[in-house]
């Protein structure tokens, strides 16, 4: 169940490559977000701009905290990046649909996939799939970003839970030397029935990797962005076409922002 | 504060009494229920539902929305769950709330108007009907029913010889004479007039040399148009003696009350709602709060005490 | 960034060739002069000077300004020198200083308009005619000459007549449908329109209950009134072959190139110039940039190039 | 001659009872000002609130500094409380005109009087007027507030001038229970010709020492308020009525905010 609170920062992180790390007092959010969910921020009082910012949870701690992991690009997200310790934020949630963890046929293996901030939702998967699914489920994480830079300080977040995520840079500063989607066939070949596949990331990025799912039979969860005014199916902005299986547009908001990348039209 | 009861709230618009002058803006609130985790309906003046037309629209291709200065367009393209849907799955739930339930509708003919408002003339739970005429007449080449005095007249002659209701028209402000449309309307029977909705307005992406809505064109909301807000209920006051709503940029109580000075019987508040699911609470409490200060014991005694 | 001699910045309203596109504001660049101390007056696409009328005027009594989300309202009530004193004192230092010069002008009745463009017809230094419709029409009960199409191709036609230099005819946004009144200014002899004017607003103060503004109502200019002003420079666009000005919330170069690829040949900085002298120096240095990167070598390649 | 600047914020002190001291490196401006002149000043990127501030020249030091003292009541000056030493501001000035000092006949008392947080320009008019004017000039500063912490934190900067301001208070908790007019009496006396007057306070307290200088022939200068948008005579927003010996309206940006009290229609 949602909930509008003024809640508390606990502390920022600046991360490097423009990339901040928000840890917020919010017990109850904590405690019923989901991973794939997100929340609506908005710092100060003042009107412009006006809008609040959705962000995914990126954790939820045992005791009340959680975190979003942003990158500035706006306004917005410069005023989020310039809280202290100690300032409060108004927070929306936790809102949508997250990531969908019914248990996988055995054998099956489960994949991470993340390019650039979209890495934000899939520590806090990680952590679900390994505390609900079965012992012995294979996990791959694999990762995109532009340099070592962005990626770096996000790596030792997965190896503390036992993870090597596989990584690709577009300058090559950092693992395989080129796009994500290309580690799909580095890390799982070409053939096989047996992946799950769990996406987050620019939408070109996610097209690719919903191509190479579909070639392959593989589900695959993605999770999408729109311009969002409310973030709980009020204002209907965040349409998104759907693939006409199932509705004409869906509300990211409401029906995702995780979905199944089958029911997304990809344009 | 001074408790509720202490001071008197409520207000008429047609027959119709609301608990206190604070509605919902149509399409801000959804069907009502998208808030139940945020407020109790039931302390809302009203809840105005988001338009509903004869059959369910899918609404326009996205981007839909976009911020602007203090302020936001929208392109959403009237998307709703058209009136049957709306009769039998979303007001049953709105009905057993408690809350009173306005009922926007919209349509592209005088007839789809008409035919609109007698469906829903004797649904149990419907306090009242909200016309919004800013729509394109497709007999009269897309021209907003709301930008013509005459067309909008027509409409509300037919939604009222169609319906029993208390009839509310929601007037547009993308016109030169805000006066001479409230006019025509309350001649052709509006029990009361609400406005503004938004001023259309338009958005660049530089990058691609896009509109940044996919329609090209939207309505602006929020606080950006309250001035022109304001100064277009303050006018419809002056030219009307049915009730009028004011709506636009209210984010606070201290907005809420200029309107009612200015001459406004109600207020409805929309894009605050996305900003703070709660502002209309709010907005209800810093009025009672207002009125307590001045020594007030009815709203009544504020409404159209602008000393100009 | 590119020098500005590598791209082609000049454009043309009328016969007249302006420097670069950017303009500055009627009413909120003095008359050039308080802007010495701030920027080169040379380096810009036009000095467009405070509205001048007949005789002097003394303005409305304060408060005159008052801000608002994004924005302000101003009734400074067209507070001006008169044409005598400003052909005397004011058009020589301007004129010495080589800025290319824009009266603007306004008045009760059509044969004060004509009056005034007589007035200027054989003045040096004057480049071209801003013509202010958004004025009361004194012997029409008050009604605005910018809100009736008839009523602003008169005052378009006797200035055209009144004089042979360039003529531009300042829109009004208060109006149902800115393509008839484009046109209606474009077929009466107009050179080029530019819009818009300011939005009518009003503010209260809730403690007197009170008007802000001593006059009620003011213009509402600013960032908040972008997405309108773009739209209706779009529309205008479209309606008409003349030459169209953008203006209206400009406050960056990002601003001025979004109205350039809805369709604008030139825009004006307003209100920016009170929150930063040198807006339109910077904006004009945002325009080279802008177009240095996207490798054009005229402004011309950029204008119109919306793709919807 | 004014310009405009992005300047550095030195030091930020909170005064207490709502009042900051803004200490800005503006050495263009520190150079030029004069009392009774003023400053435009904005802070941040963000559109709302658009306008800039007017505040008074408070001090003007000799290293480039100089300072501005203000009250917090909207969002504009609290934006300047928050802004914290090393943060720029954007101002343009110095604008307007000053308080006139030229030489008292002999025997003149000159006396300051402010009120609230009218006090502002009063200490560099102070500095300026034992500066410029005769040794010997006799210089008397009466100062009126709500309240003892309103006042007090001023009270050392002028005493370090070798001034005792005499003072009052609403409610009594320094100096006369009373109004800053009354002073007046208290202090000079009801008749001479001896005294100059120079004024700075809210509209009704200048009104009532407009009139008892009137009263008395002394000349006496204020400074007024309007609310401005540019602050450099663009928008002719500041206007102020005359009282019709020179013009109908004045603008507090060019032809004041210092005026002969006679020139102003008190209403
Ligand atoms: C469900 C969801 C989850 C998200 N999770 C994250 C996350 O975990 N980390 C992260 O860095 N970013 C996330 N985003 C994107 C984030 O919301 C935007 O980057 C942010 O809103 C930009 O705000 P701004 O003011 O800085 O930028 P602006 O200057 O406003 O705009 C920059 C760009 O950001 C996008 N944007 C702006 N406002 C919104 C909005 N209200 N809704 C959607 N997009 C917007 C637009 O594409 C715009 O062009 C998520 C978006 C959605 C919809
Ligand atoms: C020449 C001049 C010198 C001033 N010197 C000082 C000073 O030294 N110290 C000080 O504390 N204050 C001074 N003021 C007043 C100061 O400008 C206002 O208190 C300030 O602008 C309030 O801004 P805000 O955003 O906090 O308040 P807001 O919420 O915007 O408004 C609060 C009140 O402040 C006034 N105000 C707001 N904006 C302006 C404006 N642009 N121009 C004038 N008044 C405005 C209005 O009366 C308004 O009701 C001076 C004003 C003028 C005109
Ligand atoms: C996203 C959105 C959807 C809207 N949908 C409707 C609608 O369906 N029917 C209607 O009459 N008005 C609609 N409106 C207009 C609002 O009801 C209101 O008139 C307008 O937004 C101005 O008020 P505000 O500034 O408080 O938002 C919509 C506004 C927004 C922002
Ligand atoms: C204080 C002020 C005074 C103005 N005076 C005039 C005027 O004399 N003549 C005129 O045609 N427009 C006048 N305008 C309108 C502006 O020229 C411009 O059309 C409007 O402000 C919108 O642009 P902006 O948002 O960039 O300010 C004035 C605007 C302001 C803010
Ligand atoms: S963001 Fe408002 S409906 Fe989804
Ligand atoms: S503040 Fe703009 S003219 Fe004085």
């Amino acid at each position: 169940m949602p909930g509008q609170y003024l809640a508390t920062i606990e502390s920022n992180e600046d991360l490097g490559a423009g990339v901040c790390r928000l840890t917020i007092l919010a017990p109850e959010i904590a405690a019923a977000g989901r991973p794939g969910q997100f929340v609506m921020l908005r710092s100060g009082r003042g009107l412009d701009p006006l809008l609040s910012r959705p962000f995914s949870l990126h954790q939820t701690m045992a005791d009340g905290r959680m975190q979003v992991l942003f990158k500035v690009l706006g306004e917005g997200t410069r005023r989020l990046a310039a809280l202290a310790a100690g300032a409060s934020v108004a927070i929306v949630g936790p809102l949508g649909r997250g990531f969908a963890l019914t248990p996988p046929p055995t054998g099956t293996r489960l994949g991470l996939i993340g390019g650039g901030i979209g890495v934000a939702p899939l520590l806090f998967l990680a952590r679900e799939i390994q505390r609900l699914l079965p012992d012995g489920t294979a996990l791959d994480v694999l990762l995109g970003a532009r340099s070592k830079a962005e990626l770096a300080p996000l790596l030792a977040d997965f190896r503390a839970l036992g993870l090597e995520p596989a990584v690709a840079t577009d300058d090559g500063s950092l693992g395989h030397h080129g796009l994500v989607p290309e580690l799909i066939d580095q890390q799982w070949g070409q053939e096989g029935s047996h992946c799950r596949v769990f996406c987050c990331g620019p939408w070109p990025m996610m097209a690719a990797v919903a191509s190479r799912c579909r070639e392959r039979g593989w589900a695959c969860q993605v999770s999408l962005e729109a311009m969002m005014a409310c973030g709980f199916s009020a204002c209907l902005g965040c349409a998104v076409a759907g693939s006409g299986k199932r509705e004409r547009y869906f509300h990211v908001c409401k029906d995702g922002p995780v979905f199944q990348a089958e029911d997304v039209n990809w344009g | 504060m001074k408790a509720d009861t202490e001071i008197d709230l409520k207000v008429k618009i047609g027959g119709c009494i609301l608990r206190n002058p604070v509605m919902t803006a149509s399409g801000t609130f959804g069907y009502g229920r998208e808030f139940e985790d945020f407020i109790d309906l039931t302390r809302l003046g009203a809840v105005v539902v988001k338009g509903i037309s004869l059959l369910p629209r899918a609404g326009n291709p996205p981007p839909r929305v976009v911020e602007t200065p203090c302020g936001m367009l929208n392109a959403i393209g009237l998307e709703n769950v058209g009136v049957e849907a709306f009769v039998q799955d979303k007001l049953p739930w709105l009905q057993r709330t408690g809350a009173t339930v306005v009922v926007n509708i919209l349509g592209n003919t005088v007839d789809e108007y008409a035919e609109l408002a007698q469906r829903l003339d004797n649904v149990e739970g419907v306090a009242a009907v909200e016309v919004n005429i800013s729509c394109p007449n497709v007999k009269e080449g897309g021209v907003a029913f709301g930008t013509d005095p005459a067309m909008a007249a027509a409409v509300t002659g037919a939604v009222r010889r169609a319906c029993k209701l208390p009839l509310i028209i929601k007037l547009s402000p993308n016109v030169t004479d805000i006066q001479l449309m409230a006019r025509s309307v309350a001649e052709a029977g509006a029990d009361a007039v609400s406005l503004i909705n938004t001023l259309l307005g338009m958005a660049i992406d530089l990058q691609s040399r896009r509109p940044k809505l996919a329609n090209v064109v939207g309505g602006l909301s929020g606080p950006a148009i309250k001035p022109v807000a304001l100064r277009m209920v303050w006018q419809a006051a002056q030219a009307v003696k049915i009730p009028v709503i004011g709506i636009g940029g209210i984010m606070t109580a201290e907005d809420a009350l200029e309107f009612i000075i200015a001459g406004a019987t109600a207020v409805q508040v929309g894009t605050a709602n996305f900003i703070n699911p709660r502002a209309t609470d709010e907005i209800i409490n810093g009025i009672v709060e207002y009125l307590a200060q001045h020594n007030m014991r009815s709203i009544n005694e504020l409404r159209n005490t602008l000393r100009t």
